[in-house]
């Protein structure tokens, strides 16, 4: 086992993931940069290394940086947590190349998994159901036509590079292909330094499930079901739950089998997330593998009982997972909601200092959080103050704690989303699980604006 | 730390017309400044050993002691600048181990000259000075750690 | 169901009741003292009455001031909570005279269980297993030797009205019988207004066990397994867990049948604490009945994922019990820690100011407090200022979150619990689970002043 | 409240030479203290509305409007005194339904008199007033619940 732990990350997970080192008696090393060094991460590790300036590029996303913290405090693993530098097999490599154990899939997977094009094609390979499209980039314009034709309408372009909607363009028709492509490839080139973008089969409204996957290195896949995230605002999720109730015992089953077999045709070890789009008529379609620990893994660990993190670390260190499909048991219902300093209505950022902090007790609560009374949420970083999770014995006990919970949380000198997420909550498509990715639209201030990139070219 | 050690240092301040002085060592902290005439000499608490139950007012009075104005590498005071990491690594006074390091306490600098290398990654990284003057105090001895932002030089500049 | 709830108490389990209502859509109404208007409790209840000044005798146990409350708001039930009226057979009955619903069991049941002897001799004729004593109380000296001659020594004095501790005393020979008697009564007859004690053997550092029973008005009885509170000081139980690790999976069934047969006896209805003494051959004696809800309620409430509070309210309410005795599975381990405003070394009680509160989150983690930075302990009512609990797969694993999550909790400008609690963590034998009611003695600062009241005449 | 209701209380306080005087009524509060020179108009908000989302800190703030000193049934200002209820339950200003209050405004009070009656678990309680004087207001209507402490009338002494 480790000695000690690197956490390259801030906020609430890095206190996570402390809280994970201290159960298993591993000291852990917490890196910061100035703008948080009266973090509570930074508190409660064993040791700390101010790596930066308050701007990310030169503290959280500096390998250089993080690897030399890890170096002089004698670190011999990091845990990556997500966002930042969680998901970059250049990272996983230096610290490889380092000796520094990486806690995460192989560099090769990340890279594999990252890129769009060659995870659809392994996915396909893995008899995971995927959209129809081109099987890889296509060269341009003339191709795209051809490719189009066979795909029918609407479709959707996508840069292999993508995510956060960039590169991103659906179409309705023939006519609005060239023009479109032409875009994403320009978007692509410009976010990502590469212009590849291929086309997919659009689907419209669908839900978003995610299959939770754990391996380990000696070919051990399990999975832990499936949480639903369709409540989402252009990309982000806000609401995420465990079960989905849109999913058959059956349905749990076939899903998980089909991507614990491809976890393991592309030897994944280590936490990972495989997406899809579920449609109205019931099909699965791959969308992409999200490498690492996901913010919303605390209603999977409500719902199973097993701690993410801890089982990240022990077979990061060559352990065997510590549970098999069999052993693994669903009980109960768990959702999650992000609360972000942010104005409900506008979604605007609300940064500053928070004067009263206070979230009620009782059972089936879970608070995950960084901040505290009299503490200063900085406006350089994302917007996520706290993790409220609520579990109960079904999906309508676990509503209810959620809602007396943030209706009982006290947060003040800042605007957060808890009056949307109550909003939600006491949404009749929401109480009854009707949900889909267009979910949120009605919640927002101004309908087209809140289609957000995706609405540009539809 | 006696009172004489503590008299030396102020002679020193004083001598050197200095605006502001701050020491650290063995968890010995020390802070003078004379505009504001602010004399701090406190037992700084050993870096290692958390206090899981201090308040979290005083975590913001415990954050690490050499908590400074951001950016610039080089903060000027009135008649003192000092030199902070730029990066995170391990520093080392002297080119090759056994040989003279590249200044001393009472060295006189000029802009751009080689003050101490940060190692990072296996990288040699120089730190050069940014300004004229003599080096007054030196931070950090060889071999140690260096974080982003500690101090590592003050010169009296000239 | 109830319109309308009040509640009579105060501090985390007046909140943690108002939790409980809001989950099942039931108004509530708080009452509080002068010394409490700035509470919590008071803050989320929907309405709140002022029932009197600071001194608990003028507020929180003045019936009449309750029931009045209840007549302004039109409260159709009453949840007492624990401790003040929870156990006041009178209070229940006035409760009935005004048709209000006294949330808890019949008058005529509290009253049955809170009179020792009483309570003592139902039991044996249900067939729960009790120390060899005098089948009620003893007239006096005379009776008391004959009594002893029969049950041997040590044996222990008891008081028929008693509790913490007043009219108790351990005799170890026939010598020190006489005195002793008569000392008791008099205690007794001073602390209670009811001389009447009575003898039973004394059991030599036994584990304290309890099982959890709920019943309903339909003549069902389930028993939620058990809990071990043999970490206590002075009968002030500190730290509480489920399952017992001292406990067989035979055991637990054995006791747990015995104890739902006996309830059903009594026709228990509502929630309800068996306690025991466990020895060291493995022989259990019954001690007595709690008739209300516990205050290491959520240990329980983390293994069953049942919430007893729900249940409590349901039943009252006439509802069936929403779980059958074959649908209640133990899964995991919990573990309490009442955090006190006292010092840890010398327990001597610390209300003041609160200029921080922080509690870290995390999986297997629950708070109920009732504190928030900015707030004052009160020196009127009892110390206990949260209930830390956790949750593990396994009982090692809810020490380690127990000890992390103790380690990660800021509290500040009072003195707390903690320190004495990571001790105790800490300690080989708390982590082999070797502990009986004797095992706090090592923790105390002065090993006579920590034995109390049963020390002086052994 | 408009300005002229403001200064004729004003001027009722000079004219009765009130040390203090404090109205509360539909959601309006006026406090105003002499010795002090201490003048507050506030708009409590209606008992009824939680603000969920209000600070602790605020909290404290918004508190029963009622918030008085402590035990004492009876507040003796330089002038004024102000009953308390000393039990929960519900007021009643006369004996029977129909009949006329014990006391109104501008009665004339002495020690031992009874001002009102509290009904709290169907007993009648008789509320006495525990000095001479004059009523100067009266702030809780027939057959309204009073909780404890909740002010009941105010008495100038004589």
């Amino acid at each position: 086992m480790f000695n000690k732990i690197l956490i390259a990350n801030r906020g609430e997970i890095a206190l996570r993931i402390i809280c994970a080192c201290r159960e298993m008696g591993i000291k852990t090393v917490a890196v910061y940069s100035q703008a948080d060094e009266h973090s509570l991460h930074v508190r409660f590790a064993d040791e700390d290394v101010c790596i930066g300036p308050a701007r990310s590029a030169d503290s959280y996303l500096s390998v250089p940086a993080i690897i030399s913290a890890a170096e002089i405090t004698g670190a011999d693993a990091i845990h990556p947590g997500y966002g930042f530098l969680s998901e970059s097999a250049y990272f996983a490599e230096v610290c490889e190349a380092c000796h520094i154990k990486f806690i995460g899939p192989d560099p090769n997977v990340i890279r594999l998994l990252g890129d769009k094009a060659r995870a659809r094609r392994a996915m396909k390979k893995a008899g995971v159901p995927i959209l129809p499209g081109s099987d890889g980039p296509v060269s341009g314009e003339e191709e795209a036509i051809k490719v189009a034709k066979e795909l029918g309408y609407p479709l959707i372009i996508k840069a292999v590079a993508g995510g956060g909607g960039r590169g991103m363009r659906i179409v309705r028709n023939a006519e609005e292909l060239p023009k479109n492509v032409k875009t994403a490839m320009r978007e692509a080139e410009a976010a990502f330094g590469l212009g590849d973008v291929y086309l997919e089969r659009y689907v419209e409204a669908p839900r978003h499930i995610e299959i939770q996957v754990m391996g380990d290195h000696h070919g051990n896949v399990v999975h832990l079901g499936e949480r639903e995230c369709s409540v989402q605002r252009r990309h982000q999720k806000l609401i995420e739950e465990a079960p989905s109730a849109a999913l058959t015992d059956k349905q749990r089953k076939k899903l998980g089998a089909t991507v614990v077999e491809a976890a393991r045709a592309v030897q994944y070890s280590n936490a990972g997330t495989f997406e899809f789009l579920l449609d109205a008529t019931g099909s699965f379609y791959f969308l992409e593998v999200n490498t690492r620990l996901q913010v919303e893994h605390p209603v999977t660990e409500f719902v199973t009982g097993i701690d993410i993190v801890k089982e990240q670390i022990r077979v990061a260190a060559g352990q065997r997972l510590s549970v098999r499909q069999g052993d693994i048991e669903f009980r109960g219902h768990a959702l999650e909601c992000r609360v972000n300093a942010e104005d409900p209505v506008t979604f605007t950022p609300s940064p500053g200092l928070i004067t009263a902090y206070s979230v009620p007790g009782g059972p089936g609560v879970r608070v995950d959080s960084f901040v505290h009374s009299d503490c200063t949420v900085s406006p350089y970083y994302d917007s996520l103050i706290a993790k409220i999770i609520t579990y109960g014995r079904d999906r309508n006990e676990a509503i209810a704690r959620m809602k007396r919970t943030l209706e009982m949380t006290v947060i003040e000198g800042i605007k957060t989303s808890i009056p949307l997420h109550l909003k939600i909550l006491n949404d009749p498509d929401f109480v009854a699980a009707r949900v889909n990715t267009s979910f949120m639209e009605r919640f927002m201030p101004d309908k087209t604006a809140g289609k957000g990139k995706l609405a540009e070219s539809a | 730390m006696n009172l004489d050690a503590l008299k030396d240092i102020l002679n020193l301040v004083r001598e050197h017309e200095l605006a502001e002085f701050e020491m650290e060592h063995d968890g010995l902290k020390v802070r003078i400044r004379k505009a504001g005439r602010e004399y701090v000499v406190t037992q700084a608490a050993p870096a290692a050993a958390p206090a899981p139950l201090a308040s979290v007012a005083s975590l913001a009075a415990a954050a690490p002691a050499v908590a400074a104005p951001p950016p610039p590498a080089v903060d000027a005071g009135v008649s003192l600048a000092v030199i902070k990491a730029p990066i995170v690594g391990t520093l080392y006074r002297s080119a090759e181990p056994g040989s003279k390091p590249f200044v001393e306490v009472g060295s006189i600098v000029k802009k751009g000259q080689v003050l101490c290398i940060i190692e990072a990654m296996k990288l040699m990284n120089e730190i050069e000075c940014e300004c004229d003057g003599e080096i007054v105090a030196a931070y950090v001895d060889n071999g140690q750690p260096v974080q982003f932002g500690d101090r590592l030089f003050a010169v009296k500049l000239s």
